[in-house]
């Protein structure tokens, strides 16, 4: 079909951009709940 | 300093319940978005004059809406934080900012992507082009701004503001360029779309929303977290020293 | 300050900016602002219309197409059914040019009475539509000649 | 607070900020400089043929002006900032308004004053017809340098107490300005062609538009960006 690069160019766009920005969401994710959990329990202990 | 204790009690059990969740959560919105995506490749003929170039529209169009959408979240943050001042506005206005950025930049580039075979141009002075690339420096602008400062009730305080100025700007923005008179079409949506391709639309654009809704929640709750270990060192800091 | 006087104060610059928007959206000002002229409007400048960088809109005549490939040389002619302009460019047409559609062409009007074009642009409509058979398009692209602003 | 009295409050912080700006000469001297040399860079950039630049003369005069005055806005806090004065003002009885109504009315009066010498010097070098649309000229100056500095002098009082405040300034500012930008350029453009569109008085009032609405929102929230 005519013109199919650029709706390859298109949907792979949003895959990666998808796919990035949500990993990179979920990594900081867990690194804020590992901070968090490190403060609580420090935090428990006198 | 009583205020920081009651957070502290909510993460020490929250986050692993959790942890699994956002994971899980991100494979669903992701997996809803392909599935939307190949009913719209298996429903929509190829149109009239683009072919299957019009297909381009199952993710442009999606990104476009929920960028906007992000964007009001933004302003009902910023509003909101000088309502009331309470923290977690400033944290859901900056998760989201985080999200339309990304999401505008996404809309403009596939824009370019389907401009470049149908209107013969990457990119063209046009009021809907330009305002939306306004709105993702004014975006960068405010995101600069909460990068720079460092003391979280003036980053806060600040960033609303800039927030609600910039909201204020777009439609004077959109006015300035659109007298240029428009060379993009109308936004496309449902009703102006073939019956063809309207379900096809539809389904994307709901399964964008729950992507943009899943990130905003999830960098929101990340933001939070962080702010509450902030909140702890300082205290450790300052029970140290006393 | 006082608080009462201080409220006012809110109350004016919150009027101020919401009856500045409604005269913004409301008040037509910019009606008479074009993004192109169409090839009556153009003609209806006389001796302005010469030589100076505009855009103009309108609909590709159908059967006055003529490419040629190997010089990229790109002739037609752009109608809004009451005036008709010939124009002349030199670059390869986009994928979606062909008879009958709205294009925007970018450039000067030459006095030889030929629009030397700079680039092409091609406007479609917001209607996409899957094609059936015996479909005229040009009723399609009524309204890009008369100019569509939303 | 009476009228009269912060009319006059306005007047002192005012008179304040441009006597401390004639003290020390430099830093208008130094604005004017840049705008000038942006000028014959423009004018380099363009190259020796006089049409393209006559037709671009309205944007880079508008340019000009914004590149240069942007380096006024920080330097209305940061002498303050660095002398402790700011807080001391603060510490007034009344309103914050008045202190922004002050430094605006300032920065409104540098601004102008750069304009009217980079202005004829534009009309030199790009041979602009400067004299016959002159009244017209200035009001779409003013309209549109009004705007500029109301939007200048309230991003400057966060970003003049940041880090990086040389980046921040701008970065906050342009894409804020670009309906102003947008507007001004093409008010010039009809001012000085005589308007044979019928386009100008369209612009003209959009940057009136725009000038009041900013006012409005600017008023309204300084509270939140001075001071602590």
């Amino acid at each position: 079909m005519p013109g199919e690069q650029y709706i390859y160019a298109a949907y792979g766009l949003t895959w990666v951009v998808l796919i990035v920005f949500t990993t990179t969401t979920l990594r900081r994710v867990r690194r804020a709940e590992r901070a968090a959990r490190a403060v609580a329990l420090s935090g428990e202990t006198p | 300093m009583t205020h920081t204790m009651e957070p502290r009690v909510s993460t020490a059990t929250a986050p692993r319940a959790k942890g699994s969740a956002t994971l899980i959560g991100a494979l669903i919105v992701l997996a809803l978005v392909a599935a939307a995506q190949a009913f719209g490749f298996l429903t929509s003929p190829p149109d009239r004059d683009m072919g299957h170039l019009q297909k381009i529209m199952y993710v442009h169009v999606p990104a476009a809406w929920n960028a906007f959408l992000a964007f009001v979240v933004v302003l009902a943050g910023s509003v909101m934080y000088l309502w009331k001042r309470e923290e977690k506005w400033d944290l859901l206005a900056a998760s989201a900012a985080e999200v339309a950025a990304v999401l505008t930049a996404l809309t403009i580039a596939l824009g370019s992507i389907w401009g470049r075979p149908t209107w013969g141009v990457w990119w063209t002075w046009d009021p809907r082009l330009t305002s939306t690339a306004i709105l993702l420096v004014i975006i960068v602008g405010y995101l600069a701004l909460r990068s720079f400062v460092d003391e979280p009730e003036r980053r806060a305080r600040w960033s609303a503001v800039v927030g609600i100025l910039g909201a204020l700007n777009v439609p004077i923005v959109y006015m300035s360029v659109r007298w240029w008179r428009t060379l993009h079409q109308p936004q496309s949506s449902p009703s102006t779309v073939d019956p063809a391709y309207a379900w096809g639309l539809r389904l994307n654009a709901i399964a964008f929303l729950l992507v943009m809704i899943w990130l905003v929640r999830a960098r929101y709750r990340a933001a939070r977290l962080e702010r509450i270990s902030e909140l702890a060192a300082e205290r450790e800091a300052l029970g140290g020293r006393g | 300050m006082s608080k009462r006087g201080r409220r006012v104060g809110m109350a004016i610059a919150a009027a101020a900016i919401l009856g500045t928007f409604a005269y913004l959206v409301y008040g037509g000002i910019g009606e008479n602002l074009v993004y192109f002229l169409t090839p009556e409007e153009l003609m209806a400048r006389g001796d302005r219309a010469y030589d100076v960088p505009v855009r103009l809109g309108g609909q590709v005549v159908p059967g006055s197409v003529v490419w040629n490939a190997q010089a990229v040389d790109l002739r037609f002619a752009i109608t809004d059914g009451a005036k008709t302009v010939p124009v002349h460019s030199s670059g390869a047409p986009p994928q979606m040019f062909r008879d009958g559609i709205g294009v925007v062409v970018e450039g000067r009007y030459h006095r030889a009475g030929v629009f030397e074009s700079t680039s092409v642009m091609v406007k479609h409509s917001n209607e996409y539509r899957a094609p059936k058979h015996g479909e005229k398009p040009a009723e399609m692209y009524r309204s890009l000649t008369t100019g569509s602003e939303e | 607070m009476t009228a009269r009295l912060a009319l006059s409050r306005v007047m002192a912080v005012a008179w304040k900020d441009l006597t401390t700006e004639r003290r020390s000469k430099a830093g208008f001297n130094g604005v004017v400089f840049m705008a000038a040399i942006t000028l014959l860079m423009f004018g380099f950039a363009l190259g020796p043929d006089p049409a393209p630049i006559r037709t671009a003369a309205a944007g880079l005069l508008w340019l000009t002006v914004l590149l240069s005055g942007v380096l006024a806005f920080n330097r209305s806090y940061e002498l303050e900032i660095e002398a402790g004065a700011l807080d001391a003002l603060l510490l007034y009885p009344g309103g914050r308004w008045p202190i922004f109504a002050g430094k605006l009315l300032a920065n409104l009066a540098f601004v102008l004053l750069v304009e009217a010498i980079t202005v004829p010097i534009a009309g030199v070098l790009y041979d602009l017809p400067l004299l016959t649309p002159l009244p017209g000229l200035v009001g779409v100056l003013f309209l549109g340098t009004v705007g500029f500095v109301t939007l200048g002098t309230y991003y400057a009082a966060m970003a003049s107490r940041v880090r990086a405040r040389e980046v921040l300034l701008p970065l906050l500012l342009f894409p804020m300005l670009v309906p102003l930008l947008v507007a001004a350029v093409g008010a010039t453009k009809a001012v000085l062609a005589g308007d044979p569109m019928g386009y100008g008085s369209a612009w003209i009032r959009l940057l009136a538009a725009f000038d009041i609405v900013f006012l409005a929102a600017t008023f309204m929230t300084f509270d939140y960006v001075i001071g602590e």
